[in-house]
């Protein structure tokens, strides 16, 4: 199955990858919510997938229990799922007010901070 | 309750003592005051109060766990009871503790510096909220014993600097704060999914148990891969060549106190990550990694130091040159012997102050000639002698001549690069340092000596800026003076630092001590 | 998991029925044509993963699972009315939008 | 034995339901007629085999759950429904060809943003 | 010794005050400094002469093994005597040169820390050390060539000296280190106990190239002599400092040192004489075309450099005793001189030769000092300058065909400096009185007493030369040479080949001298038609260097996010593919052992590429929005799948807060156009695409080959319902097991909310669309 | 609404009295509660009470039954090889005044055979619905002002 | 949004997620759920109601400002951690208590819990403060 999900996560890098490439900043937004997906899912793949049994044991049971799936990249994922809605949601609300400031969400437009003439045209004293 | 011999097989028995909570304090003191002062958003009177209560109290913590570690080695704290590796563990050496000690005392400075440069409304916004909570991402970054852990103060450095970087929404700040906000995204990212991959071959996360795990390990080829990809991320983190452009395209932008705050912090997080990670994770390089350190490396030196010349903006120097010594370290990481990593932490603190240090200068020099272009900045010695003297000093240091500070380390690094047998990296670091001279060096000669503006005729001086009034300029200065004399003293009494650099990068080489610390002799 | 062999083969073809749901309700967001087709899509999308939870919890026995279902039932429907409100709000203020772009609009 | 076979049912029913209305929502000509797909079969579909689950759990707590959800789909699909046609119709969501009246033309104010009432014509 | 050259920095930090009690007249004062700095250093000749050698080391860098030791021998005693000596006529004459200027504290600081540097180069004997106070000179020397900060060529001269002479440090800085690491060690008086092993290191030509990089620089050797000319900017107090006695000479100094350790080879020979033959030539050249009197000295000061490169270059004892004498004569007339022109520049407010005459009368202690200098200069009997020319081409003389050329080129480069010497001190002083901006007429004593003593000081050496040879010069020839040398000088030594080589050079001075308004045109003429130099060439350095700064910048940094992007992506797929084709670390799939996928698992697999599939082709920006919400349903629905209903749960909630969010945002955007790219940019950015794709799917699929360590999560399993009273381990990792992570997590969402409140409400009041940067400087204290 | 609370009160009490207070319990209170209640149904004036609960069981039963059958209309139009109804939007005019009434009686509107709510005039006097066969606006008008409409003005009165 | 629809049937949905979000919140220790999905249920709850009533009906209904309850939360969680120091064992070390309810049960209070509240607060304010902001926004 990790076969499978190993597939998955790279077709998902793939189209995050080609939307990051975009010139509008809101599609590079959509680019990181994919990736977020696609390194979610990679962590869960990696720490092997088993069908079904959620890490929860069952009442009164306190001993080992065999067969659940693993639930250490189960915590991490989700500390990196909030984590990464929070930034979303920053990088969203930053592309928003860029918008809102600069008039466009074209990155190729965007060109205050670095300006053409930054750079010394010749040598003075 | 639980079987005794559960807990005892599961758990720390031993009762924590109270200096065992030392290592908590600067992470845990301004996350507290952070949450506090969130609570008292919108009230700019406490915000500063807050501020520097607990920069303070991480200054203090930052101390005493440095004298912790100096006396009686690494010391180290598994949280919520647990014993390492299953617990997150906080484990600081010598290395963690100087990072920390450097990384505090510059917040500091910086706070005491703010009131003159930020205004009500900022402060209101959370200025100091997110000053704060980025020391606090900083200080669990140096101590973190865990890499996952680690990945999460990356985080809350990540989502603080981007509020301070944005903060005031002018448009060159948002333009800035894109390109710096996704590319350092995917810093992070990248790093999350290395650490991801680690954990798939190792299925560990403690610093101390990868490395044995990673030295056990067979998947060698994969480990080589994952060396490069934490290499590539923190590179990223570090403004290392070539995805430095965050840096230049940013750091200009923002309140001068936050170019600061970067400038001397930011990118030092993301090279202590890197040594931590070198040293302990994948001690011999797994690979090439320690090649393309050094490759990168130089090219960062050269690149930071042909942009700063090439900049008309003071920031935008200063941004540049701040590249080029994050190549150095870069460098100084990639030799990888015990002398390089000395001047490596050398290098790092006297740069986190440097830098730190010239920004705020530029603060001042901008605030008097109303411009951060060189072009239109002259006459400082005429109207602020004392503001000249102190720019030529931090100038003098960041080149790398004496009697300043700059000196020491190139020496070590140019040092540790023959010993190794890099000759060329002899020849990139005199390079780059000549470099950082001609960019450094012309700018100064403009905006320090110059009459006025770039037109302003042989012998005329006009002022330009608006006079600073004196109070505010003495805000401004203090913290400056500070650095001044420190990097001063690390001039000419280098070995005051260069004993702790050295137990730090012993401590680098001894990774068994960090192992057994964190691991409880297991 | 289970001995019963009514509800085995009930499950069974239930799943299929969902995945081809699902699988049908794809092809009609991708098609559109308009943003409003799509967004109901989505919200069709949720209203069978409620179902799929049900059947899979049933299927597991691991019925954890419902408290999903539940809170996919309570906020699938906010991702809707948000973006209902965009469509609205893009139909007041069409002054300056491309129709070639976004045939919504 | 019996329960299973109701539980056998209500999720075959379940199931099939969510599928007819997935055919509707692709086959249907138009946003709105796909509406009634969805929001119909749908929410029948599902609440069909939140039931059975109520049935196949023996456990009181997770029974009310699993009607409390039926109750939160009846709640809010039409609500989502509601806002999603009005929206579609002030966004200007043109109605499919075969569609016989639309008293709804001409009604909303876009600059107000109001929405006049229906006046009778005269009796024929 | 540490005192003497702390002293001077010690003092310099002082200056300021002194002089804001004392006025000029802080001259004085300050110039008992270097006054008591030379009687110490005279007080310890004694036991230099006896002992050889007197040595002090202080522990400055234990960790490294550098120590700030001092090593006082003949050699350094000689630099220091004149540093302090010269220094303390220096200081006085600043006193007086500068009355009145706003900022003489300043330079008297600047003096004092430069003369502090000079003698902690001489007198330093770690290599670190020297290195430290070398560019401790470049530093105070930059200060001091640019003092007049407000005139554009100051500040130009200034960072030409700061350019060149820190080049040259940093080269001599490596090759210092390979040095002491070659051989173990950076103290001096060890590593002159290596002898030839030193010479036989496979890096010995790298070495010998970076420490003659750092001394030529210093010393203005061609083409490095640039900076030397245009230092002239400075007052004329610091162009007698720094050309006559000190930071010129410190490349001479260094050249001295490292005879012992690096001399005496072929390479060293050939390098050292034919620059310095170079240097001489073309010094004097360019020098007779001048007409300012202190440019006119600056290049004779390079064309002396250049034969004392040239002779410490030929080597052996007697090119060695040559050179000292000549360094010394050389420190004695250049300082006068230069004095000199300083005393005539400030009196008749002018320094072009053309307009200065008949001062003889007005000025005539000034011109008595002058006309001793000059006599130096020109190596007439009876002065120092004499004894020194005689001197080397004796040395010349008795070596091999080689040193004979080299005895052509001095003789060549000695008669234009006599003709030199006697035009910058005669010119001004003879003929009528010339069209000069003042009325001149005698200059105070703080002036021109420097200029007289060090001609006396000149003439008494000549004199007294027995004595000086026998001791001084004899000690320092030793020390050169590490071992004793057999000086015996006289006043007269009969009449021999050298003095008619001398006489011969006088003559042809003579000519010279008498011809010089041809020559100077012949000069100009001859450098007008090369038209290049390396000053010029210095400008075009930099432009060069500014050009590919720029370049490199510009293709860099072009401002464009995308481009940036692209450089990232495409650094992330080298990172998986170049390190797997090296390692082979391409994963093995055995595709009979896969696990086949259920057929609902494969359906939400295929709904989950469908959505990708959406999100891709999507023509607007929201179409991807609502695609995405696909992808996010099947991903949550997998992880349900595979059991993680907490992930499932989390990943449904965020995805609808994620799709509330961006609807309120979108809500706010009018895009208007269309954001499709076609053609080529779509084109590489699939091929990066696929890449980045293809290669996560690899890397993946190898990391899952190995056996996956359960160790953290079965102790997770075990203790969590046992000890943490959690069924849900996922929920007690995150709230016990790993708190932590939770906590650092909650900040985040925490500074997340205030940094987005910050974003929306703090606006610019004016968004000012000028200049941005400006904006950014309205912060004020209230 | 007074009525309502006493009955909780009293399914409180119970679980209180049986020391247990699992959902279970309380349910098994409000059971008894409700024939307490029954009982002095006349002193407490809780006629309109048992009425009520009536209608709303009444209008739930109706919604079940409207939903099914709704259900079964689309599904056949769904399978129909041929689409050839004739969809339309229709004005309903509404005799309910209040907001909840209004609501609940759009929803279930919209849950009901070929009909879909889409919005309510500004003065609350129109509904306008969505029917999938407009061929007979009248009918179906008559249709929900007989059916839902009326038993939700029962419930609300 | 203006609908009569919307705005009568959200405040009942309202208070229907955000006892789920507390139901939730209070079983994730040994059930799917915790601090964080609870939060969000919570914080889709204030953006329902926002998007529905208005943003000053839920400023006026949270009463404090839904940041201070992020700051709450951190301190809280933060504050979970401390009495481990009194118990002498590492930070954010799981202490339980049995509360006596005085009818002879007891309520399970332990750190974790008042973490995992911690947690909540800090999702819902900062989540509510974000929503709440963007939905003003002129
Ligand atoms: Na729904
Ligand atoms: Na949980």
């Amino acid at each position: 199955m990790e076969f499978y999900l190993a597939i998955l996560v790279g077709l998902i890098f793939a189209v995050s990858t080609y939307m990051m490439l975009s010139r509008s900043v809101i599609r590079l937004v959509l680019g990181v919510a994919l990736l977020g997906n696609a390194v979610n899912l990679l962590i869960f793949t990696v720490g092997r997938v088993t069908r079904e049994i959620p890490p929860i044991i069952p009442n009164g049971f306190k001993g080992m229990i065999t067969g659940i799936a693993n639930p250490l990249p189960q915590a991490l994922i989700l500390t990196a799922i909030v984590i990464g809605f929070a930034l979303f949601s920053f990088v969203l609300v930053l592309t928003y007010r860029a918008y809102e400031s600069l008039g466009t969400d074209n990155s190729e437009e965007m060109r205050i901070a670095e300006p053409e003439d930054v750079l010394v045209s010749e040598l003075t004293y | 309750m639980a079987d005794p011999n559960l807990i005892s097989e599961a758990m720390r028995t031993a009762p924590t003592l109270l200096g065992e909570w030392n290592i908590l304090v600067p992470m845990l003191g301004p996350l507290v005051v952070a949450a506090v002062s969130v609570m008292f958003r919108g009230k700019d009177r406490i915000q500063f109060s807050l501020a520097l209560f607990g920069t303070l109290i991480a200054l203090a913590g930052s101390v005493s766990l440095f004298f912790d570690v100096l006396f009686n080695g690494p010391q180290s704290l598994t949280m919520s009871g647990w014993i390492a590796p299953y617990g997150i563990a906080f484990t600081a050496d010598m290395v963690s503790v100087i990072f920390a000690f450097v990384a505090s005392l510059i917040t500091l400075l910086i706070i005491l510096y703010s009131p003159a440069d930020i205004d009500k409304a900022f402060v209101k916004s959370g200025n100091y909220t997110m000053v704060l909570i980025l020391l606090v991402g900083i200080h669990g970054s140096f101590m973190t014993g865990d890499i996952f852990n680690l990945y999460v103060w990356f985080e809350v450095i990540l989502i603080s600097s981007f509020g301070l970087l944005i903060l005031g929404g002018e448009k060159i700040q948002l333009d800035g704060a894109v390109k710096y906000a996704f590319i350092n995204l995917l810093g992070t990212t990248f790093f999350l999914i290395a650490v991801g991959l680690l954990y798939g071959i190792t299925g560990t996360l403690n610093f101390a148990d990868l490395y044995q795990k990673v030295a056990d390990s067979d998947a060698t080829g994969s480990l080589a891969i994952l060396s490069i990809m934490f290499l590539f991320a923190f590179g990223i983190k570090s403004a290392a060549f070539p995805m430095y452009f965050w840096l230049p395209a940013a750091y200009h932008t923002p309140r001068i106190t936050v170019s600061a705050i970067f400038g001397g912090l930011l990118t030092k997080v993301g090279i202590y990550a890197l040594i931590r990670i070198f040293s302990i994770v994948f001690p011999d390089g797994n690979g090439a990694a320690f090649e393309i350190f050094t490759i990168l490396g130089a090219l960062t030196v050269l690149v930071g130091g042909l942009g700063s010349i090439a900049q008309v903006g003071l920031r935008r120097m200063l941004a540049y040159v701040l590249i080029s010594g994050v190549g150095m370290l870069m460098i100084g990481i990639g030799i990888n012997t015990p002398l390089a990593m000395l001047a490596t932490i050398q290098y790092a603190v006297h740069s986190m102050l440097v830098m730190t240090g010239l920004y705020l200068i530029a603060g001042v020099i901008g605030r008097m000639a109303g411009s951060f272009e060189i072009s239109k900045i002259g006459g400082i010695v005429m109207q602020y002698p004392f503001v000249a003297i102190c720019y030529f000093g931090l100038a003098l240091a960041v080149m790398g001549l004496p009697p300043f500070s700059g000196l020491w380390p190139k020496l070590m690094m140019v040092q540790a690069a023959f010993m190794n047998g890099d000759h060329w990296l002899v020849a990139v670091i005199l390079v780059g340092s000549f470099l950082t001279i001609g960019g450094v060096g012309r700018a100064g000669i403009q905006m320090i000596w110059r009459g006025g503006d770039i037109d302003t005729p042989d012998g005329q001086y006009e002022p330009r800026g608006r006079r600073l009034e004196k109070h505010q300029l003495n805000i401004m200065m203090l913290p400056i003076v500070i650095i001044f004399l420190l990097t001063f003293l690390l001039g000419i009494f280098p070995e005051f630092l260069i004993q702790f650099a050295n137990l730090a990068a012993g401590d680098l080489f001894n990774t068994d001590l960090y192992v057994k610390n964190t691991l409880g002799g297991l | 998991m289970m001995e019963n062999v009514y509800l085995n083969t009930a499950t069974l073809i239930a799943q299929v029925l969902l995945v081809s749901s699902f699988i049908l309700l794809t092809i009609r967001l991708i098609k559109g044509p308009t943003l409003s087709d799509r967004i109901l899509c989505l919200d069709m999308l949720v209203t069978v993963g409620i179902g799929f939870i049900a059947i899979f919890a049933i299927r597991t026995q691991q019925f954890a699972y419902i408290d999903v279902a539940i809170a996919l039932g309570l906020t699938g429907f906010l991702a809707t009315i948000a973006f209902a409100r965009y469509v609205m709000w893009n139909g007041q203020n069409q002054l300056k939008i491309d129709k070639k772009d976004d045939k919504n609009t | 034995m019996i329960v299973e076979l109701i539980i056998s049912a209500l999720i075959i029913c379940g199931a099939l339901l969510c599928l007819i209305g997935a055919l509707g929502v692709l086959r249907f000509q138009d946003v709105y007629v796909r509406m009634h797909a969805a929001s119909k079969a749908g929410t029948l579909g599902a609440g069909l085999l939140l039931i059975a689950v109520a049935v196949a759990s023996a456990e009181l707590g997770l029974i009310t759950r699993s009607l409390a959800g039926v109750v939160f789909l009846v709640l809010t699909t039409p609500v989502s429904a509601h806002l999603l046609a009005r929206a579609s119709i002030i966004a200007g969501v043109k109605t499919c060809n075969e569609t016989e009246i639309n008293l709804l033309e001409g009604k909303y104010d876009k600059k107000k943003q109001t929405l006049a009432s229906h006046v009778e014509k005269p009796v024929k | 010794m540490l005192v003497a050259v702390l002293s001077g920095f010690i003092l310099a930090i002082f200056a300021p005050t002194i002089k804001r009690f004392l006025g000029y007249r802080a001259g004085w004062v300050l110039a008992l400094l270097p006054a008591s700095i030379f009687i110490y250093f005279l007080s310890l000749y004694d036991q230099v002469m006896t002992q050889r050698a007197v040595f002090e080391l202080y522990e400055w860098v234990p960790t490294l093994g550098i120590n700030l030791s001092f090593y006082l021998d003949g050699i350094s005693l000689m630099f220091a005597l004149l540093i302090s000596g010269i220094g303390t006529f220096i200081m006085i004459s600043s006193g007086g040169y500068l009355k009145g200027h706003v900022n003489q504290g300043r330079f008297f600081a600047f003096m004092l820390m430069f003369m502090a540097s000079m003698l902690g180069v001489v007198l330093a004997s770690n290599l670190i050390a020297i290195f430290f106070f070398w560019e401790m000179t470049s530093v105070t020397s930059f200060l001091l060539i640019g003092f007049d900060h407000l005139r554009k060529a100051a500040r130009r001269a200034a960072f030409q000296a700061l350019v060149v002479t820190g080049l040259g440090g940093l080269g001599m800085l490596g090759g210092f280190i390979i040095l002491g690491v070659s051989v173990g060690n950076f103290e001096l008086v060890e590593i002159m106990q290596f002898g030839t092993e030193i010479k036989d290191l496979d890096l010995y030509f790298v070495i010998l190239v970076l420490v003659l990089l750092g001394a030529f620089t210093k010393s203005a050797q061609f083409p490095f002599h640039f900076w030397l000319p245009n230092a002239m900017e400075a007052p004329t107090p610091v162009s007698a400092f720094l050309h006559s006695a000190t930071m010129v000479k410190a490349g001479v100094y260094l050249l001295m040192r490292m005879y012992p350790i690096l001399g005496d080879t072929i390479e060293w020979s050939v390098i050292l004489g034919t620059f310095g033959a170079f240097t001489l030539l073309s010094g004097t050249f360019i020098a007779i075309r001048q007409t300012d009197l202190k440019r006119m000295l600056a290049y004779t000061t390079m064309a002396s450099l250049g034969l004392l490169v040239m002779l410490i270059g030929v080597g052996g004892e007697g090119a060695i005793e040559g050179a000292v004498l000549y360094l010394f004569a050389h420190s004695l007339f250049k300082g006068g001189l230069f004095t000199v022109a300083g005393t005539i520049d400030h009196e008749a407010g002018t320094r072009d030769i053309t307009k200065l005459g008949g001062l003889r009368s007005k000025m005539p202690i000034t011109f008595f000092a002058a006309l001793i200098a000059a006599l130096s200069m020109g190596g007439i009997i009876p002065l120092v300058g004499f004894i020194a020319k005689e001197s080397m081409y004796h040395a010349l003389l008795h070596g091999n065909n080689y040193t004979l050329i080299l005895l052509a080129v001095a003789i060549i480069g000695n008669a234009f400096m006599f003709a030199i010497g006697f035009a910058v001190a005669l010119k001004p002083m003879l003929g009528k009185l010339g069209d000069m901006p003042k009325a001149a007429h005698e200059a105070p004593i703080m002036l021109w007493i420097g200029a007289l003593v060090l001609g006396i000081c000149g003439l008494a050496a000549g004199f007294g030369i027995t004595y000086l040879g026998s001791t001084l010069i004899h000690s320092a020839v030793s020390s050169i040479n590490n071992e004793n040398a057999s000086t015996e000088l006289h006043l007269w030594a009969g009449i021999n080949m050298p003095l008619i080589l001398s006489l011969f050079t006088m003559g042809l001075g003579a000519i010279i001298y008498m011809n010089y308004h041809r020559v100077r045109i012949f000069a100009d003429d001859v450098l007008n038609w090369i038209g290049w130099g390396p000053d010029k060439g210095f400008d075009q350095f930099f432009a060069g260097l500014l050009a590919i700064a720029q370049w490199v910048t510009r293709n860099m940094q072009n401002g464009d996010l995308k481009t940036y992007m692209r450089y990232i992506f495409i650094m992330l797929a080298l990172v998986i593919w170049v390190p797997m084709f090296i390692y082979g670390a391409f994963p093995s799939i055995d595709l009979t052992k896969l696990v086949t996928p259920t057929f609902y698992e494969a359906g939400i697999l295929l709904m989950a590429v469908l959505g990708l599939y959406a999100v891709l082709v999507a023509k607007s920006r929201l179409t991807s929005i609502v695609s995405l919400g696909i992808l996010g349903f099947s991903v949550a629905l997998l992880f349900m799948l595979f059991g993680a209903p907490d992930l499932s749960f989390t990943q449904f909630m965020v995805e609808t807060l994620s799709v509330v969010i961006l609807a309120l945002v979108m809500t706010r955007l009018k895009l208007d156009k269309s954001d499709r790219k076609y053609g080529l940019y779509a084109i590489i950015s699939a091929i990066i695409a696929t890449a980045v794709g293809t290669g996560m799917t690899l890397l993946l699929l190898r990391v899952m080959q190995t056996e996956l360590d359960m160790s953290l999560s079965n102790y997770f399993t075990k203790y969590s319902a046992a000890i943490a009273h959690g069924h849900n381990i996922v929920n007690v990792i995150l709230v016990d097991f790993r708190a932590l992570d939770t906590l650092g997590e909650i900040s985040v969402v925490m500074t997340t909310g205030i940094v987005v409140l910050a974003l929306i409400r703090l606006k610019p009041k004016v968004d000012n669309n000028k200049d941005q940067n400006e904006d950014n400087l309205k912060g004020s204290v209230k | 609404m007074r009525i309502f609370t006493l009955h909780m009160v009293l399914a409180l009490a119970w679980a209180a009295i049986a020391g247990n207070f699992s959902v279970l319990n309380i349910i098994v209170g409000f059971v008894f509660g409700l024939l307490a209640i029954w009982m002095v149904r006349e002193q407490l004036g809780a006629g309109t009470y048992f009425r009520k609960s009536r209608r709303i069981v009444s209008l739930i039963l109706l919604f079940v039954y409207e939903l099914v059958h709704s259900t079964f209309t689309v599904a056949l139009l769904v399978l129909k090889p041929k689409l050839d109804f004739k969809p339309g939007i229709i004005a309903y005019p509404l005799k309910v005044k209040s907001d909840v009434e209004i609501t609940l009686l759009a929803n279930l509107i919209t849950l009901t055979p070929g009909t879909l709510s889409i919005d309510v005039s500004d003065d609350k006097k129109t509904l306008y619905v969505h029917a999938i066969d407009a061929t007979d606006p009248e009918g179906i008008i008559a249709d929900i002002a007989d059916g839902f409409e009326k038993k939700v003005i029962e419930v609300f009165e | 949004m203006n609908t009569v629809i919307l705005r009568t049937i959200a405040p009942a949905l309202t208070a229907l997620m955000i006892l789920f979000s507390l139901f939730v919140l209070l079983r994730g220790h040994n059930e799917p759920g915790g601090g964080f999905i609870g939060g969000l249920i919570a914080a889709s709850a204030m953006a329902l109601f926002g998007i529905a009533s208005g943003v000053q009906a839920v400023r006026r209904a949270l009463y404090f400002h839904p940041v201070s309850l992020t700051g709450f939360g951190v301190l809280m969680a933060a504050a979970s951690g401390i009495p481990s120091y009194v118990n002498k064992v590492p930070f954010l070390s799981g202490i339980w208590w049995k509360i006596p309810l005085g009818n002879g049960e007891y309520f399970d209070l332990s750190t974790p819990m008042i973490f995992d509240i911690g947690v909540w607060f800090v999702v819902v304010g900062a989540i509510t403060a974000i929503t709440l902001t963007l939905e003003e926004v002129e």
